[in-house]
């Protein structure tokens, strides 16, 4: 199995829906092969200042979570997307209606923030039967007992499947989404090498992740280091996606 | 409902909070810190004259209003300080719409040697200064919060975020019986003292219990912590939220009628929101009815039958605050008030007994009193 | 020494509030509205965090804060106003400084359905119209008074008189234990449930009386409350007054030092005077201690050496009240703070047990605080 | 006897000390035989409006209760003074004081308006054997056994004393001194009826009076009015005393 590079973190509707499938279509050709994707939420509770402000201004813009699922309909140069939302939005709408709304788009996975496991087994089952498991999140309070319960309830559809749907995701440290003040590496490279007893899946780790040379070190650990709000903002300031990746893809430590 | 990172930190609560039950160490000083610090019991007021006013053969009054701090915030406020102490927390966090949970939490901080800081809303904060004041006076950390209206959704939003980021040495203590699982049974637990004096209360004073037990309902600590006792009795339980200006979707914080299911804060329980999912605004002259959800106990209770919700516009709250203001020299916090207003309502349908929970005083509020009522 | 057109309405009130001391409904009523509309009895709180700061074994308060108003001040307005009532009056005249008299002699008219008008200083009116805000609240009538500093003072004088003109229908409360005959006797008679309780509760909570028992003092009401029903006791009894920002005549509010016996208001005792026998300005950053002449109870018992008395100045009530703030989570008032400041003072003497009475809540002196602490 | 027909009242030190003899000439030339002077007190508590502002203005120029009376000193050409004062300052002053101050002047009597009959019995019996009585004051509120008591402990020195040591001053309204809305003539007919059945000595009525015909109205009753607030008022604004006083000295009723 090699390992992807980079999982970036795009805002649906930031800085707007009418450009998201280029942005998509861009990354696939960048070689990307996941992409997380934000569905704008009104009480962000686990994002920082720049997801939360980019979450604000999608919804001001019109991007309601069935327009955001329309706008990605029969988008065939994509990578595969990981829809990463908040679960009212997915409450209110319903599995036969989210599935319907899915199934002609590239998303392949869902990372629901505020949806542990076991909270709403039925809806989540009938999701993952309808080929859109959730992704396990394993924060650093998560105990390696928990982290066990949670990959098993989570299972692991196994090497055949594509990595939207295979990996977990590490959270790297407490707190919400953003822009850290560097990354400590001791406990991170610890806490992959523990859950790497646990499972075979692929990891990503997240949160507070920006400078190339923190996502070159977490590659080194064999994971992949996922881009969030740092790219985020620079789409917002209006680099194109390719200039915000390109330095980030390479290790030249 | 909570994202991964708190999931460890809440199950390590909910654990402190099932040991503390049962350990009489903490329960004993709980009971003399709500003793000889707090104030309780809180007297049960007979209210004659504005009984007689309105028609009503009994009305006692449920008095939080004298409590330290002067709501019944302090009650859940100071038992989470005591909890997390125990627990090996040097840090508080806590959010605050009115500013009572804040001042409350502050207090208890101060009291106990914590370190504390408390999220609020922009705007509450300039509609509510003085309580700005009571917080830092106590030595608390006032944040502010910027985001959307400024007020306790999103106050509560940063609290839970702050939590994320420092789980590993701070307590979260929510203000209401709201927020993931244990904090609605929490804060429920320990506010029903509230509940728990007022039926022994009313019975030693009047020998029996009265048709009606009343009270206004945010989150729902109020509400739960009067009513929830009351639950074995055969009489009606009523809770009264803000019906606002309107009956539009963000003229008013009415939840019964107004919202559905869906997730907020970590719990699922009626929300207002728009079809989207999206919380919705709502409006309420009372900062602490003016939350989007009904806590998820008293939402079950009222969905089972237990509890009767209604509700009562600013400006019925606004008359019922100066009923009793004029008949009895009360001046109830604007929560409180929305309770007062329900009661000729209540004469209508034929009632004569109430036992209404004043949940603060209104010193607070004196500064929209003052606008709305011309004083 | 008061004008004769008030003579007989004095010589009556002095009639009916001795019948009323032996009338077992007068106290029964008095006690039954203590209890349940005032909220006593009020909580006596041991204090450990500041008596480690300060370096004292025990601390207890006893905490009048926690009354209905806020204050002290309630015990005494309520009892006069069912005094009046009884007496067949149906109106009421009251003094109010600070505010806290005025707001407790509304509360209780409103609550016995009496009409009320409350006499305050414009300069009062000004810094403290929350307080004004609150009366009006309760339906009572607030007279500006303009004369002099528009402080206390003035507004006693102007109640005086409006007695004067209505004293046929009307009882005048007098907040204080100053003014003629029977006033301070009947206002110490209806604050000594402070002091009483106090020392009830001291003895079941610590098993022994304390050193010294302490409060501020300003016409001497909470002062007497609070020390009297300690005097047969072997224990220091003290009470402080307002030093102000200096030691000359004007700059503060010390009357034992600083005044001579004199007549004022229909008393004789000490007071803040020129050498022509007219009054002396006073300067107090506390509303409530600053009146020119101590109470002539106090004054007795002071001059009898049963009772010391001290002073401490603006800034070290200040300090007072942010080290209760900070380590033990009451905000208390202003006056209240001038007791608090003279901890250490009692500390370096070699004190180690001290009760303290909290006079009221510091909630009216925010802008104060604010100002002054640069919170 | 014959009634006194008028009893002014005059604050010392308004409008100025300076002004002071010359005033008490005039009364005395327009026939008065006795005068009540007010001692300007910082806290007149049974004063109105009018009074308590004369009161202010004669204390901010320096009207100071020892400068009062040595400006009354060595006057011949004055009516009989009566003193209107509060008790402090002559408290402060002390009797001895007090008596050399007064010897030298036409003070008579001393009216006290805050010292109820046996409150200072010492100061108050020195005072009359020293020849400067107290007032008796009778209010509305008085009831009539406490008048006879107040009469008794301030007793009449007979016939042959002068008006300012024997009147009693009969309080014609609950309230404090100034201008009252009309006079309720019945009460005051009626009260002025029941004292006279227990004491032989002139009466004075005051509080509320300054019309011609509420003055005229006394006397018809057999007692001197008092003319108070109405005056100070009148001499404030630049009225000379005979203006003021002439068209009340008359019944043209």
């Amino acid at each position: 199995m090699s390992l992807n590079p980079l999982l970036p973190f795009l805002m649906a509707g930031d800085p707007s829906l009418e450009a998201l499938p280029a942005l998509l279509a861009e990354a696939k050709a960048l070689g990307l092969e996941a992409i997380e994707l934000g569905l704008p939420h009104s009480d962000p509770i686990a994002d920082g200042p720049v997801l939360q402000a980019a979450a604000h201004r999608a919804i001001a813009r019109g991007a309601t979570p069935r327009r955001v699922l329309e706008s990605l309909a029969g988008l065939s140069e994509s990578p595969d997307i990981i829809l990463f939302t908040y679960l009212n939005p997915l409450f209110q709408m319903g599995a036969e209606r989210l599935k319907q709304l899915l199934a002609p788009t590239p998303v392949r996975a869902l990372l629901v923030v505020d949806l542990p496991f076991g909270e709403e087994s039925d809806l989540e089952a009938t999701l993952r039967t309808a080929g859109y498991p959730m992704v396990p999140l394993l924060a650093p309070t998560t105990t390696l007992g928990r982290a066990r319960q949670i990959l098993l309830d989570r299972p692991d559809p196994g090497p055949s499947a594509c990595f939207a749907q295979r990996f977990a995701y590490v959270v790297a440290r407490l707190g919400v989404t953003g822009t850290g003040q560097g990354m400590d590496r001791e406990p991170i490279s610890r806490r992959l090498e523990a859950l790497k007893g646990l499972t075979e899946r692929p990891l990503a780790v997240g949160f507070g992740l920006s400078d190339p040379q923190s996502l070159s070190v977490i590659r080194t650990m064999g994971a992949t280091p996922v881009i969030g709000s740092a790219l985020v903002q620079e789409l917002a300031e209006g680099r194109s996606l390719r200039e915000a990746l390109t330095p980030r893809m390479v290790d030249d430590v | 409902y909570a994202p991964e990172t708190l999931m460890q930190p809440l199950l390590d609560l909910e654990a402190a909070f099932r040991a503390a039950s049962v350990d009489p160490a903490f329960l004993a000083e709980l009971r003399a810190e709500l003793r000889h610090f707090v104030g309780r019991p809180t007297p049960l007021t007979p209210a004659p004259r504005l009984a007689a006013k309105l028609g009503l053969k009994v009305l006692f009054l449920k008095r939080e209003d004298l409590t330290h701090t002067g709501a019944h915030k302090i009650n859940n406020a100071l038992a989470q300080a005591i909890l997390a102490r125990r627990m090996g927390k040097t840090e508080i966090i806590a959010e605050t719409g009115a500013g009572q949970h804040g001042v409350a939490t502050a207090a208890a901080c101060a009291r106990l040697g914590l370190a504390c800081t408390v999220y609020m809303g922009v705007t509450d904060m300039a509609r509510q200064a003085p309580n700005v004041a009571r917080m830092r006076l106590f030595g608390a950390k006032v944040m502010p919060v910027e985001a959307g209206q400024g007020t306790l959704k999103e106050a509560v939003n940063e609290a839970l975020r702050a939590w994320a980021g420092q789980c590993d040495r701070a307590h979260y203590i929510l203000g209401s019986a709201l927020g993931p699982h244990p904090f609605p049974t929490l804060v429920r637990s320990f506010q029903t003292v509230i509940g728990e004096e007022a039926r022994a209360q009313v019975m030693d004073q009047s020998g029996s219990l009265p048709e009606v037990v009343l009270a206004c309902a945010g989150g729902g600590s109020n509400g739960l912590g009067l009513l929830v006792p009351f639950l074995g009795d055969g009489l009606r339980r009523v809770a009264v939220e803000a019906g606002g200006y309107g009956t539009a979707l963000g003229e008013h914080a009415a939840r019964l009628d107004g919202g559905h299911m869906g997730v907020l804060h970590g719990c699922k329980t009626l929300l207002l929101q728009d079809e989207h999912g999206h919380t919705a605004e709502t409006a309420s002259i009372s900062a602490g009815l003016d939350y989007p959800a009904l806590g998820p106990e008293l939402a079950a209770l009222v969905l089972d039958g237990q509890v009767e919700v209604r509700r009562a516009s600013d400006e019925e709250a606004l008359t019922g605050a100066r009923m009793l203001c004029e008949n009895e020299g009360i001046l109830p916090a604007l929560e409180s008030s929305h309770a007062l207003a329900l009661l000729p309502a209540l004469v209508a349908e034929g009632v004569a007994t109430v036992l209404l929970g004043l949940s603060g005083r209104g010193d607070k509020d004196l500064s929209t009193y003052q606008a709305r009522l011309g004083i």
